[in-house]
């Protein structure tokens, strides 16, 4: 009857050995640690599908309502566009914030800790200047959000561009005070336990995540660059 | 030492003990009084506080703009209060504590020693990290949510007992159903996911834990904060373009619209954080031997329907917003005079709208397929065929949206596509009834309540997907498009369909998730009087509608008076039933409480094979998963998992072949 | 789908009946009376009626998958039955049933039948759909399925919260509650809306166009007999959308011209006032709505919810 | 917890959701607007006055003060109500008398300024009859339509001289609109509404007042 609960195998092969030092708690401990690690993985590419439907919405609209044209309204003769300079500074800082930060990242993979720290902390200025920057264009707006088709959708995704953005540079900020409490030898060489080593490894993960997360916002700065100031 | 995306093993240096906790485990939490730890008071506290700073910052930015002076309502000080009031809520429910404590670079307590930091009834309305927890809270709230949303429906089936006299006047008949509708496809799209996806899936693959409790809890806890401003709704005189919100009459709507918006906004987000958190879990914490092809087909289920909440409700989260940006700072997405189209928004709604009836139908799919081989006694017919139908219609789903509005003059020249990808989904429907009718053959068919569920889901659903095919059809859709038909068509696949496969589930699952059996008497009564008067209910209204009657009307041709009659007493029968298992489910949940036998439906499922209701933690020691879950009468089938396994097994890598060492 | 049961290979002992056969023994006859009570009682009296060529094409349309569709549910259903009376549990039978995973035959027939019943169905409907000119649904204002046979009946359905109005570009561009049609004439519906969306459904009919504000949406239809039109609603659109009706009839193509001939004069020093008939009629395209608003002070686009600040052009 | 102590919260539990439940349909949905009584008067005949104003005293019209609406002056008391439900009987002639103490919005669509279902097919405008109006270039301009769609009756209301905006409102600077109308023998609610969109600063004039029962739509129930 196989329905009841399970007993062991009925004629198991003695069990292999298990390795030397092993025991229940670390062999747990370890899976789990790496489906924690393999979660990180897994989750920003999942996030970043989201955020790519998300984000897919207003870029549909943008080509939609330009398509249809309603009244010449998408962007009529004489409308004055966000400033360009505002438009292109928003995208470089993001781009170079990332950009920056990758460099940091390639730099704590070569076991160099105080790189990244700088690296990030640059990264995050030129992040929250970018938001900054973001909030001013749309505090002195040069149109009234619904006076074009183009107005509308300018208004309506640059905010959330912007939460977007400043929710990752909050993940980036928590990175940061996270490193703290690694000692930099730890980026250089094992350490000593397994909860050290743990440790070390889900910050790295969750470092590699954001970066994940934050070069795809980097494109996506790009994307909407293109598409307010360039090709509008 | 490098940094890989995927790390490979861990490092296993010598001498010390290892374990998994934090490096500095915080101070210790000195147990404070109850009523100065988060919990739902001081979220209420928060929420309140919320709304009221929100609602001062909207009437401080906006009340000179003279559309506020000239209509009298500040939609700038309604939304943001919403909004505000949410974040509130949540502050209060100590959402955020975790997060500023990371801010700071404090130590953050592990989830499972935060998820055991309260016990008792006490932990249930607390922001609690465990997933069963989480899994409860969803259940009670889902069946709340549903129970609002059924006594709308009564209020629905009152007024249209008479084609003259009304009980409702027209506004609040339109209210009604606005809200009827809104409160059934949306608080309800994680009916299952939410109460056993999050409970029963960690069990089912084997795992001790949840990705990110966090989220999984934040998904619950929004849920409350979005019933809340739905109904809320009310007191602004609801919004009159029920569940669908077609511009522009959405934007015209007065404060009612604000509400529906920022609920359905709120729902949305809960949506993506709870199928979020489900992938998540599901790919990388199966337990070792969980292979792809051991997976229960439920846990296929709530994986695809995952895929879907992720990736089509930002459509919606966005769709809202840009409803909401319509309303307060007059951006013209909707309006055609200034660029925009209401075009937009039907796309931009149905490219949601049509994934969501997938979230509402998948997650009964998998209940059903997961119940028969139990009381069948035999194998899943064709298991991969069920997962490759799940698989196939959330593909499908993302390309049919169309065919909601194949009469609107969008894309006219589009339409033959569109009929062809809805009527393609139809195969892929169809696979779940082969895997039925497969299992059914020479079987030994026990006629338990859950197992009457689960015929009941292949009898309405056989319905409501042959009336889907009707409607896939654009000649006959001509004619049934917004009528009662497509009423009674989606009443059938979601009622007849996702609740009673609910209901089956709950039967079936809640010995195991509170270890108390529900009266399999009052069961009975349950799943017949259900059965007969929901095919009562609404079979008629599919000639209803083909004879000429629309939807979300309160009034209609007098010929009708006696079908609609029949159906509202129907309905009020029907409403009986539902009263007939909250009295169950009540009765043996709060009084009565006869424990449950450890595996009373004798199933070969993971879940089953611990106590019930399972140990905080689930297993005292990773399970590594043998076999199938279907090995019904497959002589010498070896156990689903081993619950003891040898040390030494338990690894990432021994996903796959782990199962076959331990066999031999 | 009828290899279905009989491909499993049949467990147990040498005495189990044909358990495949004995299915479809019940099942055959249930499904050809099913289809025959269809095709002859059931598919002539089947909405929405025959009065139109689109109602006519979606009524064979109804009739045909309901033929398709009853020997599918009937399939099904016999076969749960079947097995649900014969496969029972029996009292004191703790035995498993037969380890079955699947059967590959099976499922490829499966599959193989329904991907034919599902493809010759999207055939089908799209022949259905452009053979009589867009089968009566809305095309968009661009429509590319067109009745043939010179210029058909225009009739302008202009939906407003709520009412249904309609204008005659053909007969001076008169505008009236009444909707009236001529027999056996191709008539061409152009729906607009001046609010919020509406749909123009002509039950008997068969004819189904979303009214959306600035957009010409063209529905065909040509009437093959006399009779009473029912006008409804069909997209919630508010307050009233439950009595945004219009009474309309079909009549002989004599007793139009005569209505039409009286009405139009008749109506005469209103249509005067009427915009001249254009397919979608927003403020900023009628001068002379737009001039009026402005001289009320509702400058603004959207009838003032925009403000002064937005441009119109009237 | 103990047994009494589960039941008693349950008890506890289901009357507080009870009563919240019966709270909300009783008051959020139930609830309306009045309606005034006419009777036939000795004539057999049926006096309905009512008025226009562009916005209310907040005193008279607590929740929506600056919207445009309707008042019905009872017949009893000449107290002037905040309503759009009236009752009227079957098989009757309805005189009615609109006074106008709001300014001119555009007919959206013109065929609503044109006079239909009265009595003789005209209206009168302060006494002179009227049969179409140029509602977006005069002579006269309208401020509202007097609609029952049911009875095919439209009636456009003449923008009156001045804007008031503290309905009801009792000065003399108003336009009087003047109709008669036999009501239907078949007993039943018969909604009338306005047709011109003239909810100030909701999307097209079409939001609000234009969609609330009270304001400026409501129902005229015939009774038998």
């Amino acid at each position: 009857m196989s329905g009841t609960l399970s007993p062991p195998p009925s004629s198991p092969a003695p069990p292999p050995e298990p390795p030397e030092g092993v025991t229940r708690a670390a062999e747990e401990a370890s899976f789990y640690h790496e489906a924690a690690l393999n979660a990180a993985w897994t989750g920003v590419r999942l996030a970043i599908g989201g955020l790519s439907f998300g984000f897919g919405c207003f870029v549909f609209a943008y080509f939609y309502l330009r398509s249809l044209n309603s009244h010449g309204m998408w962007h009529p003769a004489g409308f004055k566009g966000p400033q360009p300079w505002a438009g292109a500074l928003i995208m470089a800082l993001v781009v170079v914030s990332a950009l920056l930060q990758y460099l940091g990242l390639t730099r704590i993979k070569g076991g160099h800790k105080r790189p990244w720290q700088l690296a990030a902390l640059a990264a995050l200025a030129l992040g929250l200047a970018a938001v900054g920057l973001q909030v001013w264009e749309l505090l002195n707006l040069r149109f009234q959000p619904g006076s074009a088709g183009f107005a509308s959708v300018f208004t309506g995704a640059t905010p959330v561009f912007l939460i977007i953005v400043l929710g990752a540079l909050i993940w980036l900020e928590t990175l940061i005070m996270r490193a703290r409490a690694v000692p930099a030898i730890s980026f250089v060489e094992q350490p000593p336990t397994y909860a050290e080593a743990f440790a070390v490894q889900r910050f790295q993960a969750g470092l590699s995540a954001f970066t994940v997360l934050w070069n795809y916002l980097a494109v996506i700065a790009i994307v909407f660059w293109v598409l307010f100031y360039v090709t509008a | 030492m490098t940094v890989e995306l995927q790390p490979g093993k861990p490092q296993e240096p010598g001498g010390r003990v290892p374990g998994g906790r934090q490096p500095e485990p915080g101070p210790p939490r000195s147990p404070r009084a109850w009523w100065r730890r988060p919990a739902v008071h001081t979220g209420v506290a928060g929420a309140v506080l919320g709304y009221l700073l929100g609602h001062l910052l909207g009437n401080f930015i906006a009340h000179g703009y003279s559309q506020v002076q000239n209509s009298g309502q500040n939609d700038y000080a309604i939304v943001l209060g919403y909004v505000l009031g949410t974040v509130g809520w949540l502050a209060g429910l100590g959402v955020f504590n975790d997060l500023l404590r990371q801010l700071a670079g404090r130590p953050v307590h592990a989830a499972e020693e935060a998820g055991d930091s309260s016990s008792g009834l006490a932990r249930y309305f607390r922001y609690s990290l465990d997933h069963k927890v989480v899994g409860l809270q969803y259940l009670v709230g889902m069946i709340g949510y549903f129970l609002t949303g059924g006594l709308l429906a009564m209020a629905i089936r009152t007024e249209l007992l008479s084609p003259s006299t009304h009980v409702f006047s027209s506004a609040a008949y339109t209210e009604i159903v606005g809200e009827h509708g809104t409160m059934m496809m949306m608080m309800l799209s994680s009916i299952i996911l939410g109460p056993l996806g999050n409970y029963l899936m960690p069990l089912m693959i084997g795992s001790k834990r949840m990705a990110f409790p966090r989220i999984e809890a934040l998904s619950f806890w929004l849920t409350p904060a979005a019933y809340l401003i739905l109904l809320s709704g009310l007191m602004f005189g609801g919004f009159p373009f029920g569940w669908t919100g077609y511009a522009p009459l959405s934007v015209e709507a007065t404060q009612g619209a604000d509400a529906y918006a920022v609920a359905f906004g709120v729902m949305g987000i809960s949506l993506i954080l709870l199928g979020f958190n489900i992938i998540v879990t599901i790919v990388c914490y199966r337990a070792p031997g969980m292979r792809w092809s051991r997976l229960p087909i439920f846990v296929w289920a709530i994986l695809t329907t995952s895929f879907l909440m992720v990736l089509a409700a930002p459509v919606l989260v966005g769709g809202m917003y840009m409803m909401i940006t319509d309303r307060t700072v007059q951006t013209a997405f909707f309006t055609s005079d200034l660029g925009g189209s209401s075009y937009l928004w039907e796309n931009l709604f149905w490219f949601f709208g049509h994934p969501e009836v997938y979230i509402l139908a998948l997650p009964g799919f998998g209940i059903v397929c997961e119940i028969l081989p139990v009381f069948c006694r035999k194998p899943l017919f064709g298991y991969r065929i069920a997962a490759a139908g799940m698989v196939g219609v959330t593909l499908l789903s993302f390309f049919v949206w169309q065919h909601h509005l194949f009469d609107s003059g969008i894309n006219p020249d589009m339409r033959p596509v569109f009929m062809l990808t809805t009527e393609l989904i139809s195969i892929p429907t169809g696979f779940i009834f082969l895997v039925a009718l497969g299992t059914f053959w020479k079987a030994k068919i026990r006629f338990s309540v859950p197992m009457l569920f689960a015929l009941g889901f292949y009898f309405n659903f056989l319905i409501g997907g042959i009336s889907g095919v009707f409607l896939s059809d654009v000649p006959a859709d001509t004619t049934e498009h917004g009528t009662f038909f497509v009423m009674a068509h989606f009443h059938y696949t979601i009622m007849g369909g996702l609740v009673f496969a609910f209901m089956g589930g709950l039967y079936y699952w809640l010995p195991k998730m509170m270890g108390i059996e529900l009266n399999q008497k009052l069961g009975k009564i349950h799943f017949w009087t259900m059965f007969v008067f929901f095919n009562s209910t609404f079979l008629p209204l599919f000639a209803v509608g083909m004879a000429g009657q629309p939807r979300r009307v309160y009034t209609y041709a007098r010929s009708l008076e006696t079908l609609n009659d029949w159906v509202s007493i129907s309905a009020f029968l029907l409403g009986g039933s539902i009263l007939v298992f909250v009295i169950n489910f009540v009765w043996s949940t709060v009084i009565a409480r006869v424990p449950a036998p450890g595996n009373p439906w004798r199933s070969r499922g993971l879940e089953w094979q611990i106590p019930s209701p399972p140990p905080p933690g689930n297993f005292t020691v990773v399970p590594v998963v043998l076999s199938g879950p279907y090995e019904y009468g497959v002589a010498g089938a070896p156990p689903v998992a081993d619950l003891d396994p040898p040390l030494g097994v338990i690894s990432r890598d021994s996903l796959g072949d782990a199962a076959e060492q331990v066999e031999v | 789908m009828t290899a279905a049961p009989t491909a499993v290979p049949a467990a147990g002992t040498g005495r189990e009946p044909n358990h495949g056969l004995r299915i479809v023994a019940i099942w055959l006859p249930i499904a050809l009376a099913a289809d025959l009570l269809i095709w002859f009682v059931w598919g002539p009296h089947l909405p929405p009626g025959d009065l139109s060529n689109s109602a006519a094409s979606q009524q064979s349309d109804l009739t045909v998958m309901a033929v398709l569709a009853a020997p599918v549910m009937a399939f099904v259903l016999v076969f749960a039955g079947y097995a649900l009376v014969v496969w029972r549990h029996r009292e004191g039978d703790d035995e498993d049933g037969p380890p079955i995973h699947g059967n590959t035959r099976v499922s490829v027939a499966w599959i193989a039948i329904t991907s034919a019943l599902v493809l010759s169905l999207a055939v089908f409907g799209t022949a259905e759909l452009v053979n009589p000119a867009g089968a009566g649904a809305g095309e968009g204002n661009t429509p590319i399925w067109k009745p043939g046979g010179g210029a058909p009946l225009q009739v302008q359905v202009i939906a407003q919260q709520w009412r249904f109005t309609y204008r005659y570009p053909q007969f001076g561009g008169f505008e009236s509650t009444t909707l009236m049609l001529p027999v056996g004439q191709n008539v061409q519906f152009n729906v607009t809306s001046l609010d919020v969306i509406h749909s123009f459904w002509a039950y008997q009919l068969g004819v189904k166009a979303d009214a959306n504000p600035d957009v010409d949406n063209v529905a065909y239809t040509r009437p093959l007999h006399t009779g009473a039109v029912t006008v409804r609603c069909a997209e919630l659109c508010g307050l009233w959308h439950a009595d945004m009706t219009t009474a309309g009839r079909v009549v002989t193509v004599a007793a139009f011209r005569g209505w039409a001939t009286a009405t139009r004069t008749q109506l005469a020093p209103l249509t005067k006032n009427l915009p001249p008939f254009t397919l979608t009629y927003d403020p900023n395209a009628v001068a002379q709505l737009g001039k009026a608003f402005q001289k009320a002070g509702l400058s603004g686009a959207g009838g003032q919810y925009y403000g002064p600040q937005y441009p119109v052009q009237p | 917890m103990s047994l009494a102590a589960r039941v008693a919260t349950l008890i506890v539990a289901v009357f507080a959701v009870a009563g919240g439940a019966i709270f909300a349909v009783a008051h959020y949905l139930l609830g309306g607007p009045p309606t005034v009584d006419f009777a036939a008067g000795p004539s057999g005949q049926v006096s309905v006055v009512m008025q226009t104003d562009a916005s209310s005293s907040p005193a008279a019209v607590p929740d929506h003060p600056t919207w445009v609406s309707y008042f019905i002056r009872a017949p009893a008391t000449g107290r002037w109500i905040h309503t759009t439900l009236f009752q009227v009987p079957a098989h009757t002639r309805v005189n009615v008398t609109i006074f106008g103490y709001d300014g001119s919005t555009p007919v959206r669509n013109q065929y609503w300024g044109q006079v239909t279902g009265t009595v003789g097919g005209v209206a009168h405008y302060g006494g002179k009859p009227v049969q179409t109006v140029n509602g977006w270039n005069g002579p006269y301009l309208v401020q509202h339509t007097f609609a029952i769609p049911g009875l095919n009756l439209n009636v456009p209301v003449e923008a009156g001289p001045a804007t008031c905006t503290a309905g009801p409102c009792t000065g003399n600077a108003h336009s009087t609109t003047t109709f008669s109308f036999e009501t239907p023998a078949q007993p039943g609610a018969y909604r009338w509404q306005c047709f011109v969109p003239c909810g100030l600063s909701y999307l097209d004039g079409n939001g609000g007042p234009m969609q609330t029962i009270g304001y400026m739509t409501g129902n005229m129930q015939v009774a038998s």
